[in-house]
């Protein structure tokens, strides 16, 4: 019986993860750029929506707001510094992201301090869900929903839509989108903006369940990489299959082997990608 | 030596632009003033005891030296956090003559540094809580002050089981290294010597942040009692999302070693209420010195200490006024003028043991209060319990050399 | 420009690299399908075709770029099919990039020391051996500079010369490893006409003492030179025959050569 | 024709001169010592990075297991230092070897992704066998014995020790590096389907240089053990990877002595830049965005362009020996 909790528990977690980590894919799948601030962004997400919070917003107008800024914010660093490095070796990608990292995570701590501090979940969503012996926070279930339809919304932008299919084109072959006549500048900052929204829709709605601290982002940018890397980088699917598959398995491991939880999803990263490069679902 | 003294002194200025990491700190000051090093983490994750330690430390030397007539300074070191710079931080302030050394927040840095510094002749005083300092590991340059995993069972859920006879489930969250394994071993003797059911255990890395899993876990148990036994950000993560998961309503929950007023500000009273707390220190502590502490940083920085700060004050005093005693810094000095002291602290009466360095003081049990209860923005729990609880020197493994 | 070179051969020797039925597919797009091919030892062999005809296919699947699907490559009568790419330049095949391949950052001789280590790899793997301890790589690249006539800017980086410099030394490099048969792809691409003239040379005198393998569009340089001309469409072949039988072919004409000459045949 | 500024001679004397200049810049011979023992690890890290075009996140994994290695023969077996240190450098060796035979297997940023995965897997291998490795407290008490009776424990001391093992592999890694091996890594670095093309066996060659990288790297990590006394886990954490990894791209790719001067840059700096202010990781992450937008070859860069300035000779940004300067697989017209 515990394990079928663990499991719906995971599906909890691995939405969140996909959320975290769809961004991040799509970034790469378009800009093949390797964006190592992503994790900075979330951060970012998350104080962004404490702030507001704290000064008396509502949650719901927090959210997708503090989403809204950090795409903004991560639109203009698009346009200003990273373009500039898009064509040189993912050394100076690698490079430029972790310097951001790193300013964007002192720059909270000047601004919030180094303590962190607890966003409450909606009085609607404070409670619980009894089913039998498993109980599971009413907000919880709202994150899967919200994602799941959130998941939905973005599958429509990427099928059926012309950005979607500008974005798709440019995923298989860069040279597509210049030769289609695009204008490629704005589409990549329209992606990464995107992307980086993502990534901090994913802090805030994460904010409730894990609280805000300066070093959030870390641990997120490594999720993400997992997910992104067994998923596929580029794969939109792929983001979600493994978003799910980490999460159902973390959640899992902490009744099996809770000690090797860890090991065994960088185990499975490095054997996913020497087995089947392109992760679960990437193309080839 | 001499030769680079004298290169130094000759070409500063043409060498300060380059060798800025050598000259910047005063090197005349160390001379003639006390120094104090206080190595803390600074920047790095956990910033925010070192930021507050390192005021502290400051407040106490100021005071000293406003009643020694004496410069008294002290000198921050920053760890980062890690063993490695912590390391090498502290040899080459040994280097330049610092003796005295009071900071040191994660244990596996201030292990270290209390082997540097016993190396080097210094004395070093810390509040990390791994066991092993004054155990396994101890030495004789090494102080801590912070009361070890077994006294902070003994004095959570010892009385917690008196208090609840009903609750007869346990289960317990563990993070897993050292630190966590003692808290837990001393937490199942006590469960085995008060025919307790331990009815499961989830052990978890230092990695962690998200504890849904455990807490599935711990609910399929159906404990009356949660005993969270990791600390930081891990205990604020964990009980978050216990309180999410609406444990609060199905069980008491209590978090063994809780960091204090800095933890219950980044949780906020709502998730606080109603839970138990272990601490080291809370500034509502009766006792004198606590009490013209939390006057004095009220009235000039309208702040209430918390327990990095009041640590970290403490034990810079407790060196300056034993190396005024001793009238010197060396080591072998400043032990003896040490060991065994007893003296009126933040905790009331506390004693150094000899045998081991370990402070004898008190550990409380603390349970957090409504937010209307509050009587002011500080006041988020009331004191329950509290007491001296230590295994002997030769139980905890102190074979002093 | 003279008669093709006239160094003769039994015209049905065994031939010195060959493919019997060689298929290549990339997923489920099949490039190359059941070619057929006969290079003789010391003859210049043009292979022609349409963009996409699956030519330089066929130099990927002889050098080992790519595997083959079906069939088998033999050199000298032995099965290279299986053979990975860099062991395949030991047993004396080399080739040149359509598109120039160089190594941008290093000098001209260093380029072609490279390619006639090449030859002795293992030898490279001394993390400590000096430069000039690999002196047969060394002579051979100062003999190439010689016969390329780069030795002026063979100090220059690889990637700072002109573009019909950086072209012979695409060839020169699969020179440099002396191999038995040398695989030249479009070697003239994108050349001014001096520069083919020169080019032209040099791979004519290559076929005196080297067994020649080359795809061209140039109809002048392939009419021109060649002992044998492969004409291939789609990934196969479609015929093979001598300069003049090819070019006299009612099918190659209406398929191929009809649409791409311009008077140029001499 | 070599300019002056890329003589290998040259980057030697820098070496020893930056060895004899030290202990008369700082007043910490323990500072000192960590200079050095970066540096190398450093210069390892360059082996890959700039010779051979590897961006590898597994470098910390050699300089944890060079720690190790040192605590625990230090600690439970008899064997002097430099037999320790042989162990260290095999293991080292071997351990990169098998990271790098199966890294190697995927290029571009799935090569970094996958060293990036090793690098969390050792961590956390290390962090469950505690019985081994110490866990979260590290191996303490690692002894610094003398040697031929001459001890080593004062910090000057233990600096002479280290400048001459720094001196030694420095220059090892230099003749690795003029080879025909290591001008064969230049080739990969530039031009990999070429370099397979003219027939050598990349991955041998690419196996070779990590193994050569590790060995140098968990040398360095043994003696930064010996330094501080301890092999903590953080020497084995992806952190330290991606430390090495930014000192050497502050250096500069260009040549070995440039990762002397990315190790002395970043330490010096960051050990100023923390005793004046906490939040020092800020400019850090300032400087790193410049250096990637505006010196992309680096501090040694910087030298290039202020001799260029002095000689008056322009500088080509277009023969910068750690940057193709033509994209070799762009079709041209």
């Amino acid at each position: 019986m515990t394990y079928l909790f663990q499991i719906l528990n995971g599906v909890g977690l691995g939405m969140l993860y996909f959320l975290l980590a769809v961004g991040l894919s799509i970034i790469f799948g378009l800009l093949q750029f390797v964006n190592f601030a992503h994790g900075a962004f979330y951060l970012l997400g998350a104080y962004l929506a404490y702030e507001m919070v704290e000064r008396g917003a509502s949650f719901w107008a927090a959210l997708p707001l503090a989403a809204l800024a950090v795409g903004l914010l991560a639109g203009l660093t698009e346009a200003v510094l990273l373009r500039r490095i898009y064509k040189q070796p993912h050394t100076f990608h690698i490079l430029v992201t972790v310097g951001l990292a790193l300013v964007v995570q002192e720059f909270v701590i000047i601004v919030w301090g180094p303590i962190g501090g607890n966003l409450p979940a909606p009085e609607a969503l404070s409670g619980v869900v009894i089913l039998g012996d498993f109980v599971y926070p009413e907000y919880r279930l709202f994150v899967i929903v919200f994602t799941a339809a959130l998941a939905a919304a973005l599958w429509w932008l990427l099928e059926s839509t012309r950005l979607g299919a500008i974005v798709r084109a440019g995923s298989e072959s860069p040279e597509n989108m210049a030769l289609l006549g695009y204008d490629t500048l704005r589409i990549n900052t329209a992606v990464f903006a995107l992307g980086a929204g993502l990534a901090g829709l994913a802090g805030a709605l994460a904010a409730p369940i894990r609280g805000v601290e300066p070093f959030m982002g870390v641990e997120a940018l490594s999720i993400a990489f997992v997910v992104v890397v067994i998923g596929g980088m580029g794969s939109y699917a792929g983001a979600l299959a493994a978003g799910l598959v980490v999460g159902i398995a973390q959640s899992l491991m902490a009744t099996l082997w809770p000690e090797g939880a860890r090991l065994v999803i960088y185990l499975g990263m490095a054997g996913i990608i020497v087995a089947m490069p392109r992760g679960l679902f990437g193309r080839a | 030596m001499l030769h680079r003294r004298a290169f130094l002194t000759t070409t500063s200025l043409a060498a300060a632009s380059l060798a800025a990491p050598g000259l910047l700190r005063g090197a005349r000051a160390a001379e003639t003033a006390l120094v104090v090093g206080v190595p803390l983490p600074i920047s790095g994750a956990f910033a925010a005891n070192g930021k507050f330690a390192a005021m502290g430390a400051a407040l106490a030397a100021e005071e000293a030296g406003a009643a020694l007539g004496r410069k008294v300074v002290t000198r921050d070191i920053d760890t980062e956090g890690k063993p490695a710079p912590a390391a090498r931080k502290v040899q080459e302030a040994m280097g330049e003559g610092t003796r005295l050394f009071a900071g040191g927040i994660l244990s596996s840095e201030a292990l270290v540094m209390g082997k540097e510094v016993a190396k080097g002749g210094g004395v070093f005083f810390t509040t990390a809580g791994a066991d092993e300092i004054t155990g396994q590991e101890c030495n004789r340059g090494t102080f801590r002050w912070s009361v070890p995993t077994y006294g902070a069972i003994a004095q959570t859920v010892r009385p917690l089981i008196e208090q609840m006879p009903q609750a007869k489930r346990w289960y317990t969250i563990t993070p897993q290294y050292v630190f966590g394994e003692g808290l837990l071993t001393a937490a199942k003797a006590v469960f085995q010597e008060k025919g307790i059911e331990h009815v499961g255990n989830s052990y978890h890395s230092l990695a962690e942040k998200e504890f849904s899993g455990y807490l599935t876990n711990a609910i399929a148990a159906k404990p009356d009692v949660l005993l969270i036994l990791n600390f930081g950000s891990q205990s604020s993560d964990t009980l978050r999302q216990a309180v999410s998961f609406g444990l609060k309503k199905r069980m008491t929950i209590v978090l063994a070693w809780a960091s204090g007023l800095e933890q219950f500000e980044a949780l906020g009273p709502d998730l606080c209420e109603g839970v138990y707390f272990g601490a080291q220190y809370w500034h509502g502590v009766d006792a004198p010195l606590n009490k013209a502490l939390v006057a004095k940083l009220r009235e000039t920085r309208k702040m209430s200490p918390n327990y990095s700060f009041a640590a970290s004050y403490l034990l810079t005093k407790l060196l300056i006024d034993a190396a005024t005693k001793a009238g010197t810094t060396e080591g072998p000095a400043m032990i003896k003028a040490l060991e065994g002291l007893t003296y009126a602290g933040l905790t009331g009466e506390e004693e150094i043991r000899a045998a081991d360095h370990q402070v004898i003081k008190n550990y409380y049990l603390l349970k957090g209060k409504a937010k209307s209860a509050m009587a002011d923005k500080d006041d988020f729990v009331d004191i329950v319990g509290s007491g001296k609880s230590f295994l002997t020197p030769e139980a905890a493994g102190c074979k002093m050399t | 420009m003279s008669a093709p070179a006239s160094t003769s051969r039994a015209p049905h020797a065994d031939p010195l690299l060959a493919t019997e039925a060689l298929g290549v597919r990339y997923g489920s797009f099949v490039a190359l399908k059941d070619v057929t091919l006969r290079v003789r030892a010391n003859s210049v062999h043009a292979i022609i075709g349409p963009n996409g005809a699956g030519k330089t296919t066929l130099f990927h699947a002889l050098t080992g770029r790519v595997r083959a699907a079906t069939g088998r490559i033999t050199l000298a009568g032995r099965d290279i099919t299986r053979v990975p790419d860099d062991d395949r330049v030991r047993l004396g095949l080399a080739r040149s990039f359509q598109v120039t391949s160089l190594f941008a950052t290093l000098s001209v001789r260093e380029n072609l020391r490279l390619a006639a280590q090449g030859r002795t790899p293992w030898q490279a793997l001394a993390p400590w051996r000096g430069v000039t301890g690999g002196t047969t790589a060394l002579a051979t690249a100062e003999e190439m500079l010689e016969r390329l006539d780069l030795t002026r800017v063979a100090l220059r980086p690889a990637g700072e010369m002109s573009h019909g410099q950086q072209r012979r030394l695409e060839v020169g490099m699969a020179m440099a490893a002396r191999p038995r048969v040398i695989l030249l792809d479009e070697p003239t691409s994108g050349m001014g006409t001096d520069d083919i003239g020169t080019m032209t040379a040099l791979i004519r005198d290559l076929g005196r003492d080297h067994t020649v393998l080359f795809i061209e569009h140039n109809m002048g340089i392939v009419m021109n030179i060649s002992d044998t001309v492969t004409v291939m469409r789609a990934g196969e072949v479609l015929v093979e025959g001598e300069p003049s039988a090819v070019r006299d072919d009612p099918e190659v004409r209406r398929a191929y050569l009809g649409n791409m000459i311009t008077g140029d045949l001499r | 024709m070599i300019r002056i500024l890329d003589r290998p001679l040259l980057h030697f004397g820098l070496a020893a001169a930056t060895v004899l200049a030290l202990p008369l810049l700082l007043r910490s011979g323990t500072l000192a010592s960590e200079i050095l023992i970066y540096a190398l690890a450093v210069a390892a890290c360059n082996l890959l990075l700039g010779y051979t075009g590897l961006l590898s996140f597994g470098q910390g994994i050699f300089f944890g297991l060079g720690s190790y290695v040192a605590g625990l023969l230090l600690l439970r077996t008899p064997l002097p230092v430099p037999a320790m240190l042989i162990v260290a450098l095999l293991a080292g060796a071997a351990t990169a070897a098998a990271v790098g035979w199966l890294s190697i297997r995927r290029q571009g940023v799935y090569f970094v992704m996958l060293t990036l995965a090793f690098s969390q897997m050792f961590y956390f291998l290390a962090y469950t066998f505690s019985g081994l490795t110490g866990g979260d407290n590290g191996l303490l008490d690692v002894p610094r014995p003398a040697l031929a009776g001459v001890p080593l424990s004062d910090p000057w001391s233990y600096y002479a020790y280290v400048a001459v093992l720094f001196l030694g592999l420095f220059a090892a890694l230099q003749r690795v590096a003029l080879s025909t091996f290591g001008r064969t890594l230049l080739a990969i670095r530039d031009n990999e389907a070429r370099a397979r093309a003219i027939g050598f066996p990349v991955r041998a060659f690419k196996v070779a240089a990590f193994a050569i990288s590790g060995a140098v790297t968990a040398v360095a990590g043994a003696l930064h053990a010996m330094l501080i006394g301890v092999a903590p886990l953080s020497n084995i954490e992806y952190h330290t990877s991606e430390t090495l990894l930014i000192m050497t791209i502050i250096g500069g790719s260009a040549n070995l002595f440039a990762s002397v001067l990315g190790a002395a840059a970043y330490l010096v700096a960051g050990d100023l830049l923390s005793a004046i202010w906490p939040r020092w990781l800020l400019l850090l992450g300032l400087i790193l965005i410049v250096i990637a937008l505006f010196l992309q070859r680096g501090l040694w860069g910087l030298i290039e362009r202020a001799t260029a300035l002095v000689s008056r000779r322009p500088v080509s940004e277009d023969s910068a020996p750690d940057r193709p300067a033509l994209p070799a697989e762009e079709p041209q017209p």
